[in-house]
């Protein structure tokens, strides 16, 4: 396995020289150093992927937060949050032109009002929220959030990892626009947000139960189960009900 | 004949609509009662060969007043009789003096004017000392509109203009008592 | 008993179908029109040039389910419609299509007044339509129609009467008689009121740009929005005879009626080979296809726009073009 | 429902409100939004956007399908401009897979991208003229939106869901003859931007019902995400084919068009200098269309190494990001996001209605120029 990571990173990081046309075009996050020996750094907090016997998707065994080829220059706005918040930044990452800081859930709104706030970063504008799922993981959610600075012009992602219960602060309060995204990532991923303003499901009906955009999440809704085999889906219906309590995430069948 | 006949069709169609007004159990039902009933004493006008009024009595009741009595009723929306007006007997008193007091009224109304036609054109009746009376000679109809006019503006100039001022007055009121913002 | 029955009612009659057959082809007009202005063919199917739409139309109405909602207060529901189509049609009673008693139903000397009385008893259909569909938007756009038919008429009444001023009758064929004696439309006399007036008729009518009681990306429709089948088409059908008798009443106040234009000018005079009745229908078309020229191009106004502009701006203006008007009669 | 109005009235005539369903059956929603009014009279107190209506799940689609087949999946959000989502995304695995795109190719998706930006605008153009009662408007929009689709249909055999983009470059050259009819629709279509703005630019209703309506300043809409012509209506010089060129963009002379009250007219006017503005790049690219291969050097299997990137373009409705994990090992991606435009936009609207009355909703709704397709996905 580590072999395999070194020969990616590699490929990577030449990948990075090539000065792609389609490459941000921040100045500050144009690293054009070859590394060919980037190596994975100890530091970063990879758990082993524990063997879970029947995850529907296989496990994802490599690595997520490639980590900036050595020698690279950390932009500004990632070495004055490192100043500035000290000690909430985890790790940095990079890859293909994007920097990625990832902090620690409980300094993340410390992290976010500097961020915001501060004269070097001044991330204005919250781009996007998102969240990826990675199940056997320990804490299997990376809550993702694009920052760019209208004034500034320049991006920075700010990545946290939460496990199902763990709490995220909300950043409404520092960017209004993250209201509707943080509900669609508590909606699709069922990610605790606290101190949410308006915390309901967004895309989804308000009584679906389960959250669709996780991994053990079944792709084929009972909808498509209705319509190919409605025998098949009256029988599973009738299991769920006879079972009288509120089906696991699994075998959720919710019908409006 | 042939008057008697539509003016006592038109009386009890008025008087039975009257009832209805006050008998119907939806509010925005007796609203409509009472502009049927509106039209149909416009009616009554007409073959007084009181067009004028007539269409007057329709534009500004039935067209007008009776549209604003709608909004209300229909915003209001009342389901039923708030609770302090539920006891029925008192009710029965405030409905029985008041209807007597009308009643007495009336009957004083009639009999004045009644006692007036006897005392001639010199009594105070409405429009006893205008040129009504040269209205005579040509058709009715085209002097109708036109004499109301003069009466309106000569004899009747100040109650006409008071009126209006009080109307005036009312309607700033009103305004000023419900605009939120002004 | 035949002068006194039997015409009248022949000629009721011959009227009102007239103004019913008026009226689909008027719609018919209308979707031509529109479709001409967007570039477009309009209806083509049925018959030449689709012609024949304007037959196929209402029997499709006639023939579509009826559907009264359940929590719907079944009188009024039904009531609405008819209030809102008999008045527009009674207006046609007084209306002269040419100087002939034969022309006309009834020569009243309040003509004009009637006209107006008769209109505005048209809001209940709206009102009782939107109230008694018991639904949200049909309530607000019945809001909306009320208020903005009495801020109008108030308008367009004030405006009226500086025109009865001029001609000192209130009949509509002694309005057109004194256009022909003093050889000149109203409209070259009274300019204002002629604006006042159309512009009040377009919103009286609910007309573009005044359409907000029906305008459908608002209120999904208006007061009809509940409504189906015939029930919606006498509503429909009521909307369209109101616009011929704007129409009318703009043509017989300020066009000369059934008069030529220039009835005076010898030089004109050759215009009167065509039969006064036809002046008149083609110049109550000519307006129509203004009415509809304008819904093609003009957006729609916003409600507190709207009664600003009733209020603010037309009120005013009809109360200065009276006073004008009274101070110039009095002075010549 | 947490609609909590604020209570704004200090004398004694209180009112009831009336809360109303403004969709998800409306005409003027622009598809299967619901908008929950509170109403006070006429005006807005409160309203609260109900979306998901027709939500398909493409994320989740997106995940289970092979990077090419995304492409059409892509087709199916922005509907309206679909050309544009095929070539976020696109670039957005050539950024991952560090593919370089030819130049011939990234020339035509400018032009591919911004003919369907004057599509787009044309269809905004004739609903939002439609919801404000000007009913020709739309009609000459979408006539000249068929010239459009017809180009397009040329290109590549579709008229609304094209496909019209590959990982690496483009599927098709184009057919000969067809950058001639580009020009002449550029020529066709200016004439008839002066036909629309003779109908609304200077008409007094629709400065009424546009002016001062809808006005939220620069801050604000920076914290609420607006982004796109709403954003730059608010005076904020925010347009990514500037700040982050991709395609062709950078060899191209362009303006981006400003506001400066920030209200319904400017984003008006700012979608209609846009027009123009797509026009003068088509014209800048056809004219200087370089010859080459269309298509990258593309592995045949399309397998990104392991790690994650967003990227952006500006699509016609705002910046339409892709945020894109790959595991490296599995052939379809781990993660898929789209940062929807029209959704973040959306999120505004409550703010921009809220005090206004019922008929500026739908100019409102209209002016953010939304696709429930994105929004809902």
């Amino acid at each position: 396995m580590a072999d395999e990571t070194k020969s990616q990173s590699q490929e990577s990081g030449q990948g990075g020289a090539d000065t792609p046309p389609d490459a941000s075009a921040r100045p500050a996050a144009d690293p054009k150093k070859p590394a060919a020996a980037a190596a994975k750094p100890a530091a970063a907090a990879k758990p082993r992927p524990k063997p879970k016997p029947k995850a529907p998707p296989e496990p994802p065994k490599a690595p997520e937060d490639q980590a900036p080829p050595e020698g690279a220059e950390l932009p500004a706005t990632v070495t004055a949050v490192q100043d500035g918040v000290s000690g909430a930044v985890q790790q940095v990452s990079f890859w293909v032109g994007d920097w990625t800081i990832i902090v620690s859930a409980e300094r993340l709104l410390d992290v976010m009002r500097f961020l915001k706030a501060d004269a070097a970063t001044l991330f204005d504008y919250c781009s996007d929220v998102t969240a990826a799922d990675w199940p056997p993981r320990e804490k299997r959610f990376d809550v993702v959030y694009c920052l760019y600075s209208t004034r500034l012009r320049h991006r920075l992602r700010v990545k946290v990892r939460v496990d199902e219960k763990d709490p995220v602060e909300s950043v409404t309060a520092l960017w209004p626009a993250a209201d509707w995204l943080e509900r669609e990532v508590y909606d699709q991923f069922g990610i605790n947000i606290v101190n949410h303003p308006d915390l309901r499901r967004i895309l989804m009906p308000e009584q679906w139960q389960g959250y669709p955009q996780r991994k053990d999440y079944p792709l084929e809704g009972p909808g498509e189960l209705l319509m190919e085999s409605p025998q098949d889906w009256l029988r599973v219906r009738n299991i769920a009900d006879e079972a009288g309590a509120v089906a696991d995430a699994d075998a959720e069948i919710e019908i409006e | 004949m042939a008057e008697a006949i539509v003016f006592w069709t038109l009386a009890v169609l008025i008087l039975g609509l009257g009832v209805m007004v006050i008998s119907a159990r939806s509010a925005v039902h007796s609203v409509l009662f009472l502009v049927v009933n509106f039209l149909l004493v416009a009616v009554l006008y007409v073959t007084l060969n009181a067009e004028f009024v007539a269409v007057i009595q329709v534009l500004v009741y039935a067209g007008g007043i009776v549209v604003l009595y709608l909004f209300v009723v229909m915003l209001v929306n009342l389901k039923k009789a708030p609770e302090r007006y539920a006891d029925p007997r008192r009710i029965a008193w405030t409905g029985t003096l008041l209807a007597g007091a009308v009643l007495a009224e009336v009957i004083a109304i009639v009999y004045a004017s009644v006692s007036s036609d006897e005392a001639g054109a010199a009594g105070g009746g409405f429009g006893a000392d205008t040129p009504f009376a040269e209205c005579g000679a040509g058709p009715l109809v085209s002097c109708n509109t036109e004499q109301l006019g003069w009466v309106l503006y000569t004899s009747y100039l100040i109650p006409f203009e008071l009126a209006s001022m009080l109307l005036l007055v009312a309607m700033v009121g009103a305004i000023v008592l419900a605009k939120r913002h002004l | 008993m035949l002068e006194t029955v039997v015409v009248p009612l022949l000629k009721i009659a011959v009227l009102l179908n007239a103004v019913l057959v008026a009226v689909t082809f008027l719609v018919l007009m209308e979707r031509k029109v529109i479709a001409w202005a967007q570039s477009r063919l309009g209806p083509m199917r049925v018959g030449p040039y689709g012609i024949l739409q304007a037959i196929a139309d209402p029997i499709k109405l006639i023939l579509k389910e009826d559907i009264t909602p359940a929590k719907a207060d079944k009188y009024v529901f039904t009531l609405a419609p008819i209030m809102s189509l008999v008045p527009a049609l009674v207006v046609f009673a007084v209306v002269p299509f040419g100087p002939d008693p034969l022309y006309y139903v009834s020569d009243i000397n309040v003509g004009l007044l009637f006209i107006i009385s008769v209109t505005s008893i048209g809001v209940y259909g709206i009102i009782l339509g939107g109230w008694a569909s018991n639904s949200k938007y049909p309530l607000l756009a019945s809001l909306r129609a009320s208020a903005q038919l009495i801020s109008y008429e108030i308008a367009v009444t004030m405006t009226l009467v500086s025109v009865i001023l001029t001609t000192g009758t209130l009949s509509l064929v002694g309005i057109v008689e004194a256009q022909r004696e003093g050889g000149l439309w109203f409209a070259f006399v009274q300019p204002v009121a002629l604006m006042l007036v159309f512009i009040g008729g377009l919103a009286e009518t609910n007309r573009a740009p005044f359409d907000l009681p029906e305008a459908e990306t608002e209120l999904t429709g208006g007061f009809h929005t509940e409504y189906s089948g015939m029930r919606f088409s006498l509503f429909f059908l009521a909307e369209y005879a109101n616009m011929i008798v704007i129409s009318a009443i703009v043509v017989i106040m300020f066009f000369g009626g059934w008069l030529a234009p220039f009835p005076n000018v010898p030089a004109l005079a050759f215009l009167g080979f065509l039969p006064p009745w036809v002046w008149f229908i083609g110049k109550i078309f000519l307006f129509l296809y203004v009415f509809i020229w304008i819904r093609a191009t003009l957006p729609r106004y916003r409600y507190d726009q709207l009664m600003g502009l009733g209020w603010k701006v037309l009120i005013p203006i009809a109360i200065g073009n009276l006073v004008v008007t009274g101070i110039l009669k009095v002075a010549f | 429902m947490t609609l909590e109005a604020p209570r704004t009235s200090t004398t004694q005539f209180d009112t009831d409100e009336l809360v109303i369903n403004m969709g998800p059956q409306h005409p003027s929603t622009h598809g299967v939004l619901r908008v929950v009014l509170k109403l006070d009279g006429e005006r807005v107190i409160d309203a609260d956007c109900v979306i998901g209506y027709i939500h398909r799940g493409i994320e989740k689609l997106s995940e289970n399908r092979d990077w090419t087949q995304i492409i059409l999946l892509t087709d199916r959000m922005d509907y309206v401009a679909a050309a544009t989502n095929n070539l976020g995304y696109c670039q957005t695995v050539e950024k991952l897979m560090q593919i370089e795109v030819p130049r011939r190719a990234r020339y035509l998706r400018t032009v591919l991208a911004e003919l369907q930006r004057i599509a787009s605008h044309c269809l905004w153009l004739g609903t939002h003229a439609m919801d404000i009662g000007a009913m020709t408007v739309l009609l000459y929009a979408f006539r000249e939106r068929e010239f459009v689709l017809d180009l397009f249909e040329e290109f590549c055999g579709a008229r609304l869901t094209y496909n019209a983009m590959r990982i690496g470059g483009l599927p098709l050259d184009i057919p000969p003859g067809w950058d001639k009819k580009v020009l002449s629709f550029c020529e066709l279509m200016e004439g008839k931007l002066n036909d629309y703005e003779m109908l609304l630019t200077n008409n007094r209703i629709w400065l009424k019902r546009t002016r001062d309506v809808g006005v939220i300043g620069a801050e604000e809409a920076i914290g609420l995400g607006l982004c796109g012509p709403p954003l730059r209506g608010s005076g904020v010089p925010r347009d990514l084919r500037k700040d982050e060129p991709y395609a062709a963009y950078d060899e191209m002379e362009f303006n981006v068009p400003l506001g400066t009250r920030g209200d319904t007219y400017d984003r008006y006017l700012i979608r209609m200098d846009e027009f123009r503005e797509s026009i003068r790049i088509i014209r800048q690219a056809v004219e200087g269309l370089p010859e080459g291969p269309i298509m990258g050097k593309v592995p045949r299997l399309i397998k990104p190494p392991a790690g994650e990137t967003y990227h952006a373009i500006e699509s016609p409705k705002g910046e339409l990001g892709y945020f894109i994990v790959s595991d490296g090992k599995s052939t379809n991606p781990y993660r898929f996001r789209v940062r929807p435009p029209s959704f973040c936009n959306l999120q505004g609207l409550k703010r921009l209605v809220t005090g206004h009355l019922v008929a500026d909703v739908v100019a409102l709704i209209g002016t953010i120029d939304i696709v429930l397709g994105e929004v809902d996905r």
